[in-house]
């Protein structure tokens, strides 16, 4: 019983968070929607410091998760960061609000590759802020001829060394690309095909994980690994023997971006943190963090070099042509939905 | 006689109530297809020791709980010192209950359980104080205030759960088998206490005990219960000596019973004659309402029979039958014979230790009872129930 | 209320169809259920049912000697002995998890010291197997199992194990005899406390597991959150209820015990 | 007696062992070096620092804390007087009542989920803490119901009557006597309901709203960028914390008794 | 006498064991600083019925769990039908218990609660099926295999819990309080048939009661338990005739008690000076062991006073005391008067209520108490305990 009541009387400190939710203090208050630790503390303080609000962070863990929250009407949040693909659906759901190109003064100097991109052409509801690729990271130990094929994923000489993610479209992509399809291949007999070329690989693969490959790189169990740059170039701190590449055949880039919901409160202060994230040196700061390629051009020079010549952060400029983003396929998820439970049941 | 006569008498039969403090009339309670109380009526003067008597499942606890206002009944009513207690909640009733298992409570110590009442009545603490003090006083209980009630014996969580009632002076005091938990030792200490406080606090005691002698020793009155009837009402002496039926009149003491045929009656003192193997004749004293010739059972008390072996001569009494000792009890101050009859009579007969000189029945002895003329109770061979 | 109302919804959902983006078109169909006649989802929910059998399975064994013991304890050890239980819960099921990885992984704590003892030359797979899952679900539901165990066990009569050694009963003749029927009541609770959840569990088989095959409770996930297909989500959620009741039903009227309460009595 | 006995008491180790086995192993790594906790790369408090500056990591225990302590509050009121209800009723109403109550305990929580979320945003309730801890509320009621009900079987019922004959009303009655009696019970159901809410991670994420952001919410979403240790650090201390009070009650038990 | 003599003979006086079917000497039993079983001897012959007899915490469960093997002794050795029972685990013992609270398998029905001892040493199915039917015959309950024990009343279980035990025809069948639990004329009935079913089957029978009518009447033998010692063993009547010290005579029955000097004492009978207010001469027999001048108490059964109101003159008796009468016991066959000699000195006399015609005495009426030089025990007025 004393648990509990000291328990009970330790929350009562707690309950300040919690009270925020009814925005009723002077100082405004900003609700950024975002992955966890996505944005450092002290840069939220600066901010803070600088526009005399207070900016509340939650958190999701995936971009459906976002959705299917907004979806159903939760309100409340100011910025959020989906992924691209996920940009062009809740554009087309009507959840985002129109951005004010004037208050977001640093989104002109983004990368080129970056701007006008097929989910949002004329950039009026999504700005890109972390960027990266899908590829393989390896540890040369192993892997003395640096792999520059998907086959490599095949090779049976690493079997019950390879991770695979655990992310359907992310898996078929791969797959896709290795036999020469696009990653939004809707065309059912395609996809059986790849389904097939997976189950012959499965025998082969330790593990579909999307959150802790790097630790199965760090550590060995795995040496082969289907991922993205940041992971990678982290397990490469505790192993150096770590590569990163993408293969020929070319993979995913991702980004994430930041938009404005519609059901925003605060949409001025919204655009200011916007821009303030877009700040190149702040930009700079949260990609030598994260180990993610931040947008803006002028980081660049920022970014320690360390960082920015690693592939697995900052993909050199030639790839850039190989790669494809990811769109949503519509109905064909279904498809793809069970070539995945089959391959999962294989 | 008259008590006998009178405890049959019914509420209806107008006594004023202002003698009453409490007056039942006709209460039934029915738990599914079980009649726990079947029109059960009676009176408990004020002031009065009353016993409700009973084998187990007689209904004796309903009627208890019906009073206590914890059950209410499917019909009948219900008067408690002058008042009509239809929906008055248990809380609400001048009466406490003392439970058949203490029912103290575990958490709280002996003063707290026993000042929990008048908690409730909030009474001012300086005067529960002194009432605990004297309550715990009246049970010789002072200075255990203290302990849990798991830390006292039998008798002594007993006593704390009388206290616990008595502190709160209730104008009717419900006892549930209050003795049944303690060893015989206790029990028989316990029955004198008992009998001492109600004289001392002087309030009205209703006690449910399925205990035949306890029920006689301590009572004033006792009502005999079976399946929910009230069979009987009256003074000890009234239903041991006068039972109104045979199963009072085993239920309230030994009853050795021989069946016959009574043949002449003349002025109230009739002839029997018993179906043993060889026929035997008993004058015996029989009511008018027998009508002849008529199959009746003649149940004994065992204080009236006299027991002597074969071949000493019979002391000078009327009626007797013989027949052979098939168990000896010794129970100290008195031993007891079963005796057999017939294959199917068999008698029980005490008899007094005290002369040490007189060598005592052996098992397998033949022997004479014997007893006066007209002693004993006439009953028609084929009970009510 | 608040309880019934949630189902309802959720009825009336896997009626409905999904829209291009996700999200919910109210026109009835039963199409979903439709979906669901496939051998692919009877082998998933069987598989499902499989693991949690097991499961439960386990626990018992694990907990039974566990909350017999306590129960027996003096009164003042038992409370604490709870205790210890439900506190390694109060850490995060995620991390606790990744410690069980760490600890399988072939360089883990298991591997290192069989390897070190000699019983293996060589570290074996622990990791991502059909056991390291069944290990992660045993230890996540282990409380919910060994809760009402104790609450049986301590009401037990120690006379009635008195009686039965009396009457010529080997101690293994009275665990069987007595001991198990009498606490029957809490092995029934504690049964439905584990199988339920561990039939819609999802993240153990993921981390443990590789997710190298598919729990109806990933399936569920999956429809609900990456295909959000929330009318065939909701279908599944139904099928997996329905059958669940079933099973529980006559598996607690099997112990004479129907009622939740009965069972934790 | 003896053997048995010697042999349930290794048992019962045995357990404890394999419920501490992870919780050591994750005390162990909240020193360790690496970010990955993937090898042991020497030994640091940098964790522990870390958590301490960690605004958005101790909101969000303090978060979890507060909800899962009102919500068992909550949950333990409504139970506890749910099952004082079910008793005045017939075993007939119990068995439906209480099998709809029972209900939570069997649907898959994405859906419970799910159906909340919707069920809040129908009725225009916009969903903030309180949406969570009601939400917690629905799931633990059932638990403290069953565990409390088993207890209050066992409860003597003579001793309510004795305290209503004694001149207690209904609530008096519950105060004094039924409360009291039942404290371990209601202990015990707290704590499971504590830990449950604690932990949950699929309804919280659904019916959260803005500022509500718990520790599993928290440490699930920090999956992309990569768990670090300071979640170790933080268990580590809620499981010393928890220990030290728990020897603590056992010393304030051992003054009073 | 004799009898009395023979029963203090503890073991040590060499009693052929095959007589015995339990020989326990010294047993010593130890709870933290109780002492449950100080050095306790005793032996039970084959084929007899032994009672432990003793207050409540006198350590006869003790003794009893010891005898079947639940507790072990601290100290002293133990012998089952003539095998040291050193360490052999309850299950191999060739005795059975009936539980105080019957301990019935509430899982099993009564078939299968009386069978269970039989299943377990593998005994075959179809004498299964007869001994448990002859079982059930000899305790009445043919017919109720299929019932559960929550479905009978106290006097059944209980015989369930007896036939379970009977069943498996132990050499030695111990019973904890077995009648405790019910009421007063299932509890006469049983006592009677329990000496029967005893009688049928011949096997040894230890009983352990705290009630000392029930054991009397029960068994051939009594051990009078205090304090976890052995006071007495004997006979019922050596006991209660001539119990060995103040605590036995007081706790086998009443014990009507006067403290005095011992004046002169010439072959075996003594004159003792009373301490009431006006001392009075007792003739009294007293034993060689009192010195003289010597306090002692002088112990008297009720059935040997004679009581008679003051005018009426008394009967021929050697010693008178006077009294009045306290409270007035009505207790159907006879009457129990408390008399009060002094403040502190108070009586309890039985009256048997044959003869109708005597009028009882009344309560606060001043009595003559008479009985016969000799009568009585002495004891030295500082009792050993
Ligand atoms: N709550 C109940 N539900 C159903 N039947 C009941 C209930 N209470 C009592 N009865 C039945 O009513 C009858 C009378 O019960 P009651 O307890 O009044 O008898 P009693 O005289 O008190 O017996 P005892 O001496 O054993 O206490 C019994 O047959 C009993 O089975
Ligand atoms: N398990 C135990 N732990 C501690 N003390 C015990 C234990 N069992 C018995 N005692 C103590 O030993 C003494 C004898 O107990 P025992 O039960 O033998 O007495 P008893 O004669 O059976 O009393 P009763 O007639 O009440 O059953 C008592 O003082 C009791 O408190
Ligand atoms: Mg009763
Ligand atoms: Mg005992």
């Amino acid at each position: 019983l004393a648990v509990v009541a000291v328990v009970l009387s330790s929350c009562g400190q707690a309950a300040d968070p919690g009270s925020h939710t009814s925005g009723t203090a002077e100082v405004q208050i900003l609700h950024y929607f975002t992955w966890s630790d996505y944005v450092g503390p002290e840069i939220l303080a600066e901010f803070e410091r600088r526009e005399q609000a207070k900016v509340i962070v939650d958190v999701f863990s995936s971009n459906e998760e976002l959705l299917a929250k907004l979806q159903s009407g939760a309100t409340g949040y100011d910025v959020a960061v989906p992924s691209d693909f996920m940009v062009a659906i809740m554009r087309q759901e009507g959840l985002l609000a129109e951005l004010d190109a004037a208050k977001i003064p640093n989104a002109v100097l983004l990368r080129e590759h970056l701007q006008h991109l097929a989910f949002d052409p004329e950039q009026r509801y999504s700005v890109p802020y972390l960027w990266g690729t899908v590829g393989i990271g390896y540890d040369s130990q192993f892997i003395t001829t640096p792999p520059d094929s998907w086959s490599v994923l095949w090779d049976s000489r690493y079997a019950g060394r390879i991770s695979m993610l655990n992310d359907q479209r992310e898996v078929f992509g791969a797959t896709l690309r290795w036999l020469g399809h696009s990653l939004n291949e809707t065309d059912p007999r395609v996809i059986e095909q790849a389904k097939r070329k997976l189950m012959e690989q499965k025998v082969l693969v330790k593990t579909y994980t999307s959150d802790h490959y790097d630790q199965l790189l760090a550590s060995g169990e795995v040496v082969l690994a289907q991922g993205w740059g940041g992971p990678v170039a982290r397990a490469m701190k505790d192993r150096p023997s770590i590569r990163y590449v993408v293969p020929k055949e070319g993979g995913t880039i991702w980004a994430d971006c930041l938009v404005i919901l519609g059901s925003a409160p605060q949409k001025d202060l919204a655009h200011r943190f916007i821009n303030f994230l877009l700040d190149p040196e702040v930009a700079a700061r949260t990609s030598e963090r994260l180990l993610f390629a931040a947008s803006p051009r002028s980081v660049a020079s920022l970014v320690k070099p360390a960082i920015l010549n690693n592939p697995a952060v900052y993909p050199p400029d030639e790839l850039l042509g190989r790669l494809e983003w990811m769109r949503d396929v519509g109905q064909a998820v279904r498809a793809y939905d069970r070539a995945w439970t089959e391959l999962k049941m294989h | 006689m008259t008590e006998s006569f009178s405890s049959r008498s019914l509420p209806s039969s107008g006594l004023s109530s202002e003698r009453c403090s409490i007056e039942a009339s006709q209460l039934v309670k029915r738990y599914g297809n079980v009649t726990a109380a079947d029109h059960v009526s009676f009176q408990v003067y004020r002031g009065e020791f009353f016993s409700l008597l009973g084998p187990s499942g007689a209904g004796k606890t309903s009627i208890l709980r019906i009073l206590a206002g914890f059950e209410t009944a499917d019909a009948g009513t219900l008067l408690i010192e002058g008042q009509l207690m239809d929906n008055v909640p248990p809380n609400l009733r001048p009466v406490n209950l003392v439970f058949q298992s203490y029912a103290l409570f575990p958490h709280l110590r002996v003063g707290e359980n026993v000042s929990f009442g008048l908690e409730m009545k909030r009474v001012a603490r300086s005067e529960i104080q002194a009432r605990v003090n004297s309550a715990l006083e009246m049970v010789k209980l002072l200075g255990k205030e203290k302990r849990w009630p798991h830390e006292l014996s039998g008798g002594e969580q007993q006593r704390v759960a009388l206290a616990r009632a008595l502190v709160n002076r209730p104008a009717v005091l419900l006892l549930d088998e209050p003795l049944s938990a303690l060893d015989q030792q206790l029990r028989q200490e316990m029955q004198i206490e008992l009998k001492t406080i109600q004289e001392q606090v002087g309030s009205t005691f209703v006690c449910v005990t399925h205990h035949q002698h306890e029920a006689m020793t301590m009572s004033d009155r006792i009502g005999v219960m079976h399946q929910g009837r009230m069979l009987q009402i009256g003074t000890p002496r009234a239903i041991y000596e006068h039972p109104a039926n045979l199963f009072v009149a085993r239920f309230v003491g030994t009853s050795n019973e021989i069946t016959g045929w009574i043949e002449t009656v003349t002025n109230g003192t009739g002839v029997m004659v018993s179906e043993l193997k060889k026929p035997i004749v008993i004058q015996v004293s029989c009511p008018e309402s027998i009508r002849r010739p008529q199959r009746v059972i003649l149940s004994l008390r065992p204080e009236h029979l006299v027991l002597s072996s074969d071949e000493c001569q019979v002391p000078a009494v009327a009626n007797v039958v013989t027949g052979r000792v098939d168990k000896v009890l010794y129970g100290g101050h008195e031993t007891e014979y079963v005796i057999r009859l017939s294959e199917t009579v068999i008698w029980r007969v005490h008899l007094n230790n005290a002369e040490r000189t007189r060598k005592p029945f052996v098992s397998g002895q033949s022997v004479r009872i014997g007893w006066h003329a007209g002693e004993g109770t006439i009953f028609p061979s084929e009970p009510p129930e | 209320m608040l309880f019934v109302v949630p189902l309802f919804i959720v009825l009336a959902v896997s009626f409905a169809t999904r829209g291009t983006y996700g999200g919910i078109i109210w026109d009835f169909t039963l199409a979903n259920y439709l979906d669901l006649i496939h051998p692919l989802y009877g082998r998933i929910l069987g598989q499902s049912l499989l693991f949690a059998t097991m499961t439960t399975m386990l626990c018992l064994l694990v907990g039974f000697p566990f909350a017999y013991y306590i129960a027996r304890a003096p009164r003042r050890q038992q409370s604490v002995w709870l205790m210890l239980v439900l506190i390694p819960f109060w850490t995060n099921f995620l991390v606790r998890t990744y410690a069980w990885m760490l600890i399988l992984r072939t360089e883990g704590l298991v591997n290192t010291l069989l390897v070190n003892w000699g019983m293996i030359d060589q570290p074996v797979q622990l990791l991502y197997s059909s056991s390291a899952v069944l290990l992660g679900l045993v230890y996540g539901y282990l409380p919910f199992m060994i809760l009402p165990l104790y609450v049986a066990c301590e009401r037990l009569d120690p006379a009635l194990i008195e009686a039965a050694r009396d009457l010529y009963a080997s101690r293994v003749a009275v665990f069987w005899r007595v001991i198990l029927p009498l606490a029957k009541p809490g092995v029934i609770a504690g049964s439905i406390l584990v199988f339920i959840p561990t039939v819609g569990a999802f993240i153990t088989p993921d981390l443990l597991g590789g997710a190298r095959t598919m729990m109806i409770g990933n399936l569920i996930q999956h429809e609900y959150l990456v295909v959000r297909d929330w009318p065939l989500g909701s279908a599944l959620s139904f099928v997996l209820i329905s059958v669940v009741t079933i099973l529980l039903t006559i598996y607690a009227t099997g112990g004479r015990h129907l009622r939740l309460d009965e069972v934790t009595r | 007696m003896r053997a048995r006995w010697s042999w349930l008491r290794c048992a019962a180790w045995t357990t404890i062992l394999f419920l501490y086995l992870p919780i050591g192993v994750l005390i162990l790594f909240s020193f360790n070096a690496s970010r990955l906790s993937a090898s042991w790369q020497g030994f640091t408090l940098d964790w522990y620092w870390m958590l301490a500056h960690d605004r958005s990591l101790i909101t969000a225990a303090l978060n979890s804390c507060l909800i899962a302590a009102v919500s068992t509050g909550l949950a333990l009121c409504l139970g506890v007087s749910g099952v004082l209800g079910l008793e005045g009723l017939r075993a007939r109403q119990q068995d439906v009542i209480e099998s709809a109550i029972m209900l939570p305990l069997v649907i898959p929580e994405v859906m419970m989920g799910v159906a909340l979320m919707l069920f809040f945003v129908t009725i225009k309730m916009p969903l903030t803490v309180t949406t969570v801890i009601l939400a917690h509320v629905v799931f633990n009621v059932p638990l403290v119901m069953v565990i409390v009900r088993s207890r209050l079987r066992k409860l003597d019922r003579r001793l309510t009557e004795a305290a209503r004959d004694l001149g207690a009303s209904r609530w008096q009655v519950f105060r004094r006597v039924t409360e009291p009696l039942l404290r371990p019970a209601i202990v015990g159901a707290g704590l499971i309901a504590f830990t449950v809410s604690l932990d949950d991670f699929i309804v919280t994420f659904f019916v959260a709203g803005p500022g509500a952001t718990t520790l599993p919410l928290k440490v699930y979403s920090m999956i992309k960028a990569g768990i670090t240790p300071e979640i170790n650090a933080l268990s580590t201390m809620v499981v010393l914390a928890s220990m030290g009070l728990v020897g603590l009650s056992l010393l304030l038990q051992r003054k009073f008794a």
